[in-house]
C-alpha cells in the first residue's frame, strides 16, 4: 500500500514536470519581425532593403518583409533558431544567410529588430504592447427558460 | 435452449429495432440530399475521429449498470475548463492539448467522484439523476465561468473576456490547438483525409476498454451491474465500485470532449457540453445498444448512423419539401426521439424480464 | 431548540436556504433603490401566470408517476388551442375560453397515451418523460411549420406559411382573465384578481377531486399500489386518469401564461418549461410521491420570487445579472436534492 | 482425525426485543460429520444458523447468549467476512449467483485469480488481469470434488435450479480455507435424481474432512446421509437422535409436538360445535403465487366454522387466500354462496362479502404513511362507496370526515389500538396494533367470509392471543366464517374447528382440529404416501 502511494506520487511529480515542459515548449509568441532604422542608445541601425526570415524548425512560410517594414508570426516554444537572409532587390538571389540562435526573455520580448541582430547589438529585442483587437462583442448566453422571462 | 430460425429472426429485429430504422432511414434520404459519396465518406470519417472518443466514453457505467451516464457533461465542463486555460496561455500544438488534458484531469476526476456519490444516494434513479445533475453543474459552471474567470481566477488575454472585463465570451477560439491531433500524421486514400493520429488514439482507447473489462476491476463492475446484493456478500465494495466507473467515464468524457474541440477549433463555451452529452447518448443508442448493454461496434455503427442522418437530413428535408429549416428540426426530433424510444423499449424489456423471472418461480403446473 | 430542530429537519435544509435567501433579497430590496411595491406586484403575477402549470404536477406525483418532466406535452394541447383561437379571431374571455375548449380535449388525448406508455414503463417514468417531452416539443417544430394556419398574425410574413416562433396575443385576448376585477395601486402595483380567482378555482376543485372516491383511491397507488390493488383499485387505471388530468392542467396552465404574459412561444418555446414547476413543487416541501396544494402555492410563490427578485436586486448589488444562474441552480439543486431523498418505505 | 471436534455450541440462545426465539442449544459437531437440523418454520433453525454465521441482524438486535467454539477456541463473529475466514461456509436458500455470469466465474466470485501487470503499481491489486485459465481450472476441481455434471462456462442465467445450487456450493468447496458447510434446504428445489447426487457429494465431502450442517424437512434425505440428526422446536432442542436408532415418525412427532403456551385455549363449547352449510366450494384451483404456488385445490367450508389451513413454508397455503381474492393469476372455479365467484379480479369476491387479511402486513396490508383512519376505511369507501358525501347539490360525493373519524374511533377502541389519535400514521405503531388495523380493515367490510393469512407473524405473545381472541370472537357473535391460515400448526390447533394440510400446492388432508398434532405433523412432511412430483426448470 505505501509503496501504491510513493509511486502515485512519483507520477504525479512527473506529470507536473511534464505539464512543465509542455508549457515551455508549447506556448504560443506571437514575434514582430522589424526590418526599420532604428536607434539604440547613440547607435542607429539602418534597415536593410529586403531580406526573409524563417524561424527554423517551425514549419510555417518564411517572412519576406521590405525595408521599413515589420511582420508578425506565432512561434511555439521559447528556444528558436533564427535564420535571416538578405535578399537582392530582384527577390530572387540570396546574397547572405545568417542564423542566429535566441530564447525569447520571460517577459516576453517580441520586436525583433533585425538590422540590430545583424549588427551584433544586444538590445535587439525588446518588449512593445501588442494592440490586438478584441474579436467583436458577443454576449453571455440569453436565458433560454421562456417559462421564466419578464412578465411584460 | 434452441431458438427456431423465426425466433432468431424476430429477436434479431427487436434488437436491432433502431439501428434498421436509421439504416432505412439513410437509405431514402442520402438520394435526396443530393451529397456526392466522396463528401459523405469525408464528413463520417472526420465525424468517427471527432465524436468516437466521447461516445466510448459511455461504456464504463453501462457495464457497471448504472445506465447511461447522462453525467458525462460533467466531463466535458472540465476538459472545457482546461481548454480555456490553455487558450490563455496561448500554449499551442499537441502541447496545447495535452496539457489541457493534464489540467482538467484533477477537476474531472472531482466532478466524477461527486457524480458517483450522488448516484450512489439515488439508486435505480442514477440516469434521471445523472442528468439532472448535468443541468446543475452546468449552472455552477455558468458560476465558475462567466463570474469567477477574470475576477477571482486571472484572465490576461483580453481575446477571452468578455467587455465588462470578466466572464468568458460565449465563443472561445481554440485555433491554436485546431487539428493538432487530427492532423498530427494524416494522409490521403482516394481523395479523403483521414486523420491517422487520433484513430490510433481511439483505437488504444478501445484496447484499453477491452483490457479494463479482463481486469479484476472490470469484473467486479460486471458483477456489481448484474446484482448488487449478492455482489456485496461477496465482499466487493459496491459503492466504491460504482464511484470508480463514474469518475473513469468522467475523466474519458473530459479527453473525449477536448479531442472533439480541437477537430472543431471553436468552442461554444456555454453548451458545447449539453450538446455533447446528448449527441454521444443518441449515437450510442443509434448504434444499437441499449441501457444495459453496449459494445465498442456499437459506437462506431451508431456514430455512423446518427451522423450521416445529421449531414443528410437538412438538405434532404429541402430538396424534398423546400424547406431546410424543416430536416433541422427533423434532426432534433430524432436525437430526442431516439433517447426516448431506447428508454421505452429498455424499461418495458426489464417489465416483461421482470414479469419472467417471476412466472419462472413458479413450478410445473 | 428540539422544535427548531424537528422543523428544519422536516422542511430539509436547501428550502429554508431558499426562504431565508427570499426574505433576505426582500429585506435589501428597498436599500439598493428596488421598488418593494413593483418587486411584489411582479412576484404575484408570476404567481399566478405559473401556479396552474405547478398545480399540474399534483396529479402525477399523488399517483406514483413521479414529476411530470412530460408536461410539455401537455403544454402543446394548449399552445393548439391558444393558434386556433387566435386563427378563429376570437377575443377576450370568449377566445380564452375557446382555446381552453380546444386545448382540453386534445391534452385528454395525448394524456391518454402518454399515461398507457407510463403504465408500460414503471419505474422509469422520470426519464422517460422527459424525453416524450422533448422530442414531442421537436416533433411539434415540424409541426409548426407544416400546419395549415393561415391568420397573417401567426405565419411568416414573407413565406405565408409556418408559423413564427412568437405570437403576440395583444389585440385578441392579452389579460383576458387577469384583468377580470384587476386593480392598479400607484404606478408600480397591478393585481390580476382573475387570475387569481381562476388559480383558486382550479385549487377548489383539485381539492375537492383528491377527496371523491376517484381521487382517494390515486393518492393510494401513490402511496402503495399492492394495497390499492387489494382493495379493488385498478391500478394502471388510476395512474391513466393521473397523467389525463395532468396534461390537461398544464394545457390550461400554458393559456393561462400566456393570456398574462401576452404572447405565444412557439417551437422550442415549451422545451424546459417543465423544470420551473418541478422545481416549484419541490421547494414548496413536496416529495417525489407526496404533493399538496399548499405545496403547489407556497412553493409557487419561493421560487418565482427568487426568479423576480434576483435580477433586480443582485444586479443592482454586483451591477451583474446573476439571475440566470441562480435559477439554474436553485431549480435543479432543488430538483436533485429530491432525486435523492427518496425514502421508500415499502418493505420490499 | 475422526472424531476430532471441530463446533461446539454450549447454551446459545437469543431473543428479539425480549421475543424469545432460541434458548439454551447444545451440540456438538464432529471433523467430517453431517448434523442434519430439522424444525418447523419458526422453530429457530436460521436465527440460530444466523448466529454461527454472524449475520449482522443478530449484532443490530443485541447479540446472542451462550457460546460457540470452533477447533475448542471460543469464537464470535462479527460479520459474515469472518465466519468465512474462520472456514464457515454457507448455501442460503436464495441463490447469490451473478445471472450473466459462467459457472466458473460464479465459483471465483470476489476471489479471481489473476496476474501482474504493470498498472497496478500505481492504481492498486484491483488492476490486476483475470487469470482465465487458473479460473477455470479451480473451478473444474470444485466441481470434481462435488462429482456433478457441471460445465464450467455455462452461464447462470441458462441453468436448471440444481446446477445453481451446486454452483453455490462449488464456490464454498472452492474456498480453501472452508471446513464447516451450512447448508439451507439445499434439496428443496431439486428433482431427485439431482437431490440423490447432493447427497452423495455431500458424503464424499465429508469423507474429505469437511463437516455439514443440513437442513431440510425432507426427513428421509437426512436420515439417510447424517451422523447426528437435531430436532428444533420453540427455540430449543428437544431431541438428539441419531439416524440408526430412529425412524421418520419419532421426528415427525418431536418436530410437532408442542405444548401451548400463551394461546387461546379451547374449551368444551368449541369442540362441539356443529357447522352449517357449505358456504365456499373451491375446485381445482391453481395459483401462480411466486414460491407459494398452488396446483391443484379443492376445499369445502361450512358456513361459519373457523376453517385452518397449514402447512411448512413454501407448499402453497398462502397462494389459495391470494389467489381466491384475485392478487394473483389463478384458475379454476370458486363457488361462494352458490354464486361464482370470478377469478382475477380483486373487486369481485369483496363486492360479494369476502374479506381478506393479507399476510404480507407492511407490504399490501398497510398504507404506512397514511393515518389509521383511512387505512381502516379505504376498502370500504372503494368497495361499497360508503364514507362519502354528497356535496354541491349531489353533483359529486366526497370523503365525509366525520363518519371516517367516527368509524376509525370505533375500532380503535372495540380492538383496544393503542395510539394517539385516528390520525396517527400506520408506520409509528406497533406491529400488533398494526395487525389490528389490517383486521379492522377487515371488519369494516363487514364481510360473510374472512381470509386470515398469518395473523400472529411477527408480533409479541401478548399481542398474538389478542388477535386469535379477537378473531373467534367475531365470529362467535356474528357467525362470519373465518378461514385462517397459519404456519403454527398449534395456533390453527387452539381455534380451528377443522384443519387443512397444504402440502406442494394440493390439499395433502382435512382433519378436525382436535386430532393429535402428529397426524398433522406427518401430513406436513408429505409423509402420507404418494409420488413426489418432479419439479424441472
Amino acid at each position: 500500500m505505501k509503496r501504491q502511494y510513493v509511486i502515485d506520487a512519483l507520477i504525479v511529480l512527473a506529470l507536473v514536470a511534464f505539464s512543465v515542459f509542455l508549457y515551455q515548449s508549447g506556448k504560443g509568441y506571437t514575434l514582430i519581425f522589424d526590418n526599420r532604422d532604428i536607434t539604440i542608445g547613440d547607435t542607429s541601425y539602418p534597415a536593410l532593403p529586403y531580406i526573409r526570415v524563417s524561424l527554423g524548425g517551425v514549419s510555417g512560410r518564411p517572412l519576406e518583409i521590405m525595408g521599413g517594414d515589420r511582420d508578425m508570426m506565432t512561434v511555439m516554444g521559447r528556444k528558436h533558431v533564427l535564420k535571416v537572409e538578405i535578399l537582392s532587390d530582384d527577390e530572387e538571389t540570396v546574397t547572405a544567410t545568417s542564423e542566429h540562435r535566441f530564447v525569447i526573455r520571460y517577459d516576453g520580448g517580441n520586436l525583433l529588430s533585425i538590422p540590430a541582430l545583424l549588427s551584433g547589438d544586444a538590445e535587439w529585442n525588446r518588449r512593445i504592447e501588442l494592440n490586438v483587437a478584441p474579436p467583436k462583442e458577443d454576449e453571455a448566453p440569453k436565458e433560454e427558460m421562456p417559462g421564466t422571462g419578464n412578465p411584460k | 435452449m434452441k431458438y427456431t430460425l423465426r425466433e432468431q429472426i424476430s429477436h434479431f429485429l427487436v434488437q436491432y429495432a433502431v439501428p434498421i430504422i436509421f439504416v432505412l432511414l439513410s437509405v431514402f434520404a442520402i438520394p435526396l440530399s443530393r451529397f456526392s459519396t466522396q463528401y459523405l465518406v469525408q464528413e463520417m470519417v472526420a465525424r468517427l475521429a471527432r465524436d468516437s472518443f466521447l461516445v466510448l466514453s459511455l461504456l464504463i457505467p453501462i457495464m457497471a449498470g448504472m445506465g447511461l451516464n447522462f453525467g458525462m457533461v460533467l466531463g466535458a465542463m472540465a476538459g472545457e475548463i482546461g481548454l480555456i486555460f490553455i487558450t490563455d496561455w496561448n500554449v499551442m500544438g499537441i502541447q496545447g492539448m495535452l496539457l489541457a488534458m493534464i489540467i482538467s484531469t484533477p477537476l474531472a476526476i472531482f466532478l466524477g467522484w461527486m457524480c458517483g456519490v450522488i448516484l450512489n444516494k439515488a439508486k435505480g434513479r442514477e440516469m434521471v439523476t445523472s442528468f439532472i445533475l448535468g443541468f446543475f453543474m452546468n449552472g455552477v459552471y455558468q458560476l465558475v465561468v462567466l463570474y469567477g474567470f477574470g475576477n477571482i481566477i486571472p484572465i490576461k488575454n483580453p481575446a477571452l473576456v468578455l467587455s465588462r472585463g470578466f466572464g468568458i465570451r460565449n465563443v472561445t477560439n481554440l485555433a491554436g490547438i485546431r487539428h493538432c491531433l487530427d492532423d498530427l500524421f494524416s494522409f490521403n486514400v482516394m481523395g479523403i483525409t483521414i486523420p491517422a493520429a487520433t484513430f490510433l488514439v481511439i483505437g488504444a482507447f478501445c484496447l484499453f476498454i477491452t483490457w479494463f473489462s479482463r481486469t479484476k476491476l472490470g469484473q467486479d463492475m460486471r458483477a456489481v451491474g448484474q446484482d448488487q446484493e449478492v455482489s456485496d456478500s461477496t465482499g466487493i465494495p459496491v459503492e466504491r465500485t460504482r464511484i470508480i466507473s463514474i469518475v473513469i467515464s468522467t475523466v474519458l468524457a473530459c479527453y473525449g470532449q477536448i479531442i472533439f474541440l480541437q477537430n472543431i477549433g471553436t468552442m461554444n463555451t456555454y453548451n458545447s457540453h449539453e450538446q455533447a452529452g446528448m449527441f454521444a447518448i443518441a449515437s450510442l443508442l443509434v448504434g444499437g445498444a441499449s441501457v444495459s448493454r453496449a459494445t465498442i461496434p456499437n459506437v462506431f455503427l451508431g456514430v455512423i448512423l446518427f451522423h450521416l442522418m445529421f449531414v443528410v437530413s437538412p438538405m434532404a428535408g429541402k430538396y424534398l419539401i423546400g424547406e431546410a429549416q424543416l430536416g433541422e428540426f427533423f434532426r432534433v426530433f430524432v436525437s430526442y426521439g431516439v433517447i426516448a424510444i431506447a428508454l421505452v423499449l429498455y424499461s418495458w424489456r426489464r417489465h416483461k424480464e421482470r414479469e419472467r423471472a417471476r412466472r419462472s418461480l413458479r413450478g410445473a403446473a | 431548540m428540539e422544535r427548531i430542530r424537528s422543523f428544519i429537519d422536516a422542511a430539509g435544509w436547501p428550502r429554508i436556504i431558499i426562504a431565508l435567501f427570499l426574505l433576505g433579497l426582500f429585506v435589501v430590496a428597498p436599500f439598493v433603490q428596488v421598488r418593494l411595491d413593483a418587486s411584489i406586484s411582479d412576484t404575484l403575477v408570476r404567481f399566478g401566470m405559473n401556479g396552474v402549470m405547478v398545480l399540474a404536477m399534483v396529479p402525477m406525483v399523488q399517483a406514483g408517476c413521479g414529476l411530470n418532466f412530460g408536461l410539455p406535452l401537455g403544454i402543446i394541447a394548449g399552445l393548439l388551442g391558444a393558434i386556433t383561437s387566435i386563427e378563429l379571431e376570437l377575443t377576450g374571455i370568449l377566445g380564452v375560453l375557446v382555446a381552453m375548449c380546444i386545448a382540453i380535449p386534445i391534452a385528454a388525448v395525448f394524456g391518454w397515451a402518454y399515461g398507457l406508455l407510463l403504465n408500460r414503463v414503471k419505474g422509469g417514468e422520470m426519464m422517460i418523460a422527459t424525453y416524450v417531452g422533448f422530442s414531442s416539443v421537436a416533433f411539434m417544430c415540424i409541426m409548426w411549420l407544416l400546419l395549415p394556419y393561415k391568420s397573417p398574425n401567426m405565419v411568416w410574413g414573407y413565406a405565408g406559411t409556418g408559423l413564427r416562433t412568437t405570437i403576440s396575443v395583444d389585440g385578441y385576448w392579452i389579460r383576458a382573465i387577469s384583468d377580470f376585477l384587476s386593480f392598479q395601486q400607484g404606478k408600480y402595483f397591478y393585481f390580476p384578481t382573475g387570475m387569481f380567482l381562476f388559480l383558486a378555482l382550479l385549487c377548489v376543485l383539485m381539492w375537492l377531486f383528491m377527496r371523491t372516491k376517484t381521487g382517494t383511491a390515486m393518492t393510494t397507488v401513490g402511496s402503495n399500489p399492492d394495497y390499492a390493488r387489494a382493495s379493488g383499485v385498478d391500478v394502471d387505471r388510476m395512474r391513466t386518469i393521473s397523467v389525463i388530468l395532468s396534461t390537461v392542467l398544464g394545457a390550461i396552465g400554458i393559456i393561462v401564461y400566456q393570456q398574462s404574459f401576452g404572447f405565444i412561444q412557439l417551437y422550442m418555446g415549451p422545451f424546459y418549461m417543465a423544470f420551473p414547476a418541478v422545481a416549484s413543487i419541490l421547494i414548496g416541501g413536496a416529495s417525489v410521491n407526496k404533493a399538496t396544494i399548499l405545496n403547489v402555492i407556497i412553493g409557487t410563490i419561493l421560487f418565482q420570487g427568487i426568479l423576480t427578485m434576483t435580477p433586480s436586486v443582485i444586479n443592482s448589488i454586483v451591477q451583474t445579472d446573476m439571475s440566470e444562474v441562480v435559477r439554474i441552480v436553485v431549480s435543479n439543486g432543488m430538483i436533485l436534492y429530491a432525486l435523492t431523498r427518496v425514502v421508500k418505505v415499502k418493505s420490499r | 482425525m475422526e472424531g476430532h471436534e471441530l463446533l461446539r455450541m454450549e447454551g446459545v440462545g437469543k431473543s428479539y426485543f425480549g421475543n424469545r426465539v432460541l434458548s439454551n442449544v447444545n451440540f456438538t459437531l464432529k471433523k467430517g460429520q453431517i448434523l442434519g437440523l430439522v424444525g418447523e418454520n419458526g422453530a429457530g433453525k436460521s436465527t440460530l444458523m444466523n448466529i454461527l454465521f454472524g449475520m449482522p441482524v443478530i449484532q443490530e438486535t443485541g447479540g446472542y447468549e451462550g457460546k460457540i467454539f470452533i477447533d475448542g477456541n471460543e469464537v464470535s463473529f462479527a460479520s459474515p467476512f469472518e465466519a468465512l475466514e474462520a472456514g464457515v461456509g454457507m448455501v442460503h436458500q436464495e441463490f447469490s449467483l451473478i445471472p450473466g455470469f459462467t459457472a466458473a466465474e460464479n465459483i471465483v466470485l470476489n476471489r479471481e485469480s489473476t496476474k501482474y501487470n504493470i498498472l497496478v503499481e500505481a492504481f492498486g491489486d484491483r488492476l490486476k488481469t483475470l487469470d482465465r485459465r487458473k479460473i477455470r481450472q479451480r473451478a473444474e476441481k470444485a466441481i470434481e470434488t462435488l462429482n456433478v455434471d457441471l460445465h464450467p462456462d455455462m452461464s447462470v442465467s441458462e441453468m436448471p435450479v440444481g446446477h445453481k445450487q451446486f454452483t453455490e456450493i462449488a464456490r464454498e468447496i472452492d474456498k480453501e480455507r472452508t471446513r464447516l458447510l451450512v447448508l439451507d434446504e439445499p434439496t428443496a428445489v431439486l428433482t431427485e435424481t439431482e437431490a440423490a447426487i447432493l447427497l452423495k457429494s455431500m458424503k464424499k465431502l465429508a469423507g474429505l474432512g469437511i463437516s455439514i450442517i443440513f437442513i431440510s424437512h425432507r426427513l428421509q434425505e437426512i436420515l439417510d446421509v447424517c451422523d447426528t440428526i437435531i430436532v428444533l422446536r420453540d427455540g430449543e432442542v428437544v431431541r438428539e437422535f441419531e439416524p440408526e436408532k430412529t425412524d421418520l415418525m419419532s421426528i415427525a412427532s418431536a418436530m410437532v409436538g408442542r405444548s401451548i403456551q400463551g394461546q387461546s385455549r379451547r374449551t368444551q363449547e368449541d369442540a362441539d360445535r356443529t357447522s352449517g352449510d357449505v358456504v365456499l366450494t373451491v375446485e381445482h384451483l391453481w395459483v401462480d403465487m411466486p414460491g407459494e404456488t398452488v396446483r391443484d385445490v379443492n376445499l369445502e367450508i361450512h358456513r361459519g366454522e373457523i376453517f385452518g389451513i397449514g402447512g411448512l413454508a413454501g407448499q402453497g397455503k398462502l397462494g389459495i387466500g391470494n389467489g381466491i381474492m384475485g392478487l394473483y393469476a389463478s384458475g379454476g372455479t370458486v363457488t361462494f354462496d352458490g354464486r361464482n365467484v370470478p377469478l382475477n379480479d380483486p373487486m369481485a369476491p369483496m363486492s360479494m362479502g369476502i374479506a381478506a387479511v393479507s399476510e404480507d402486513r407492511r407490504g399490501v396490508g398497510l398504507l404506512l404513511e397514511e393515518p389509521i383512519s383511512w387505512n381502516i376505511i379505504f376498502t370500504t369507501l372503494q368497495v361499497q362507496n360508503r364514507y362519502l358525501r354528497p356535496i354541491l347539490g349531489g353533483l359529486v360525493r366526497i370523503r365525509d370526515a366525520a363518519a371516517i373519524r367516527e368509524c376509525a374511533k370505533h375500532y380503535i377502541q372495540a380492538l383496544e389500538i393503542k395510539c394517539v389519535s385516528e390520525r396517527q400514521r400506520v408506520v409509528e405503531l406497533s406491529g400488533g396494533n398494526q395487525q389490528k388495523i389490517c383486521l379492522a380493515k377487515a371488519f369494516a367490510l363487514e364481510p360473510k367470509l374472512l381470509f386470515v393469512a398469518e395473523p400472529t407473524r411477527g408480533i409479541d405473545v401478548g399481542a398474538k392471543k389478542v388477535v386469535l381472541d379477537t378473531l373467534r370472537e367475531y365470529n362467535r357473535k356474528n357467525g362470519t366464517t373465518i378461514v385462517m391460515i397459519s404456519s403454527e400448526l398449534e395456533e390453527l390447533r387452539s381455534i380451528c374447528d377443522r384443519i387443512a394440510i397444504v402440502d406442494e400446492g394440493r390439499v395433502a388432508g382435512i382433519l378436525p382440529a382436535t386430532e393429535p398434532s402428529t397426524e398433522f405433523g406427518l401430513l406436513m412432511l408429505g409423509k402420507v404416501e404418494k409420488t413426489r412430483e418432479r419439479v424441472t426448470a
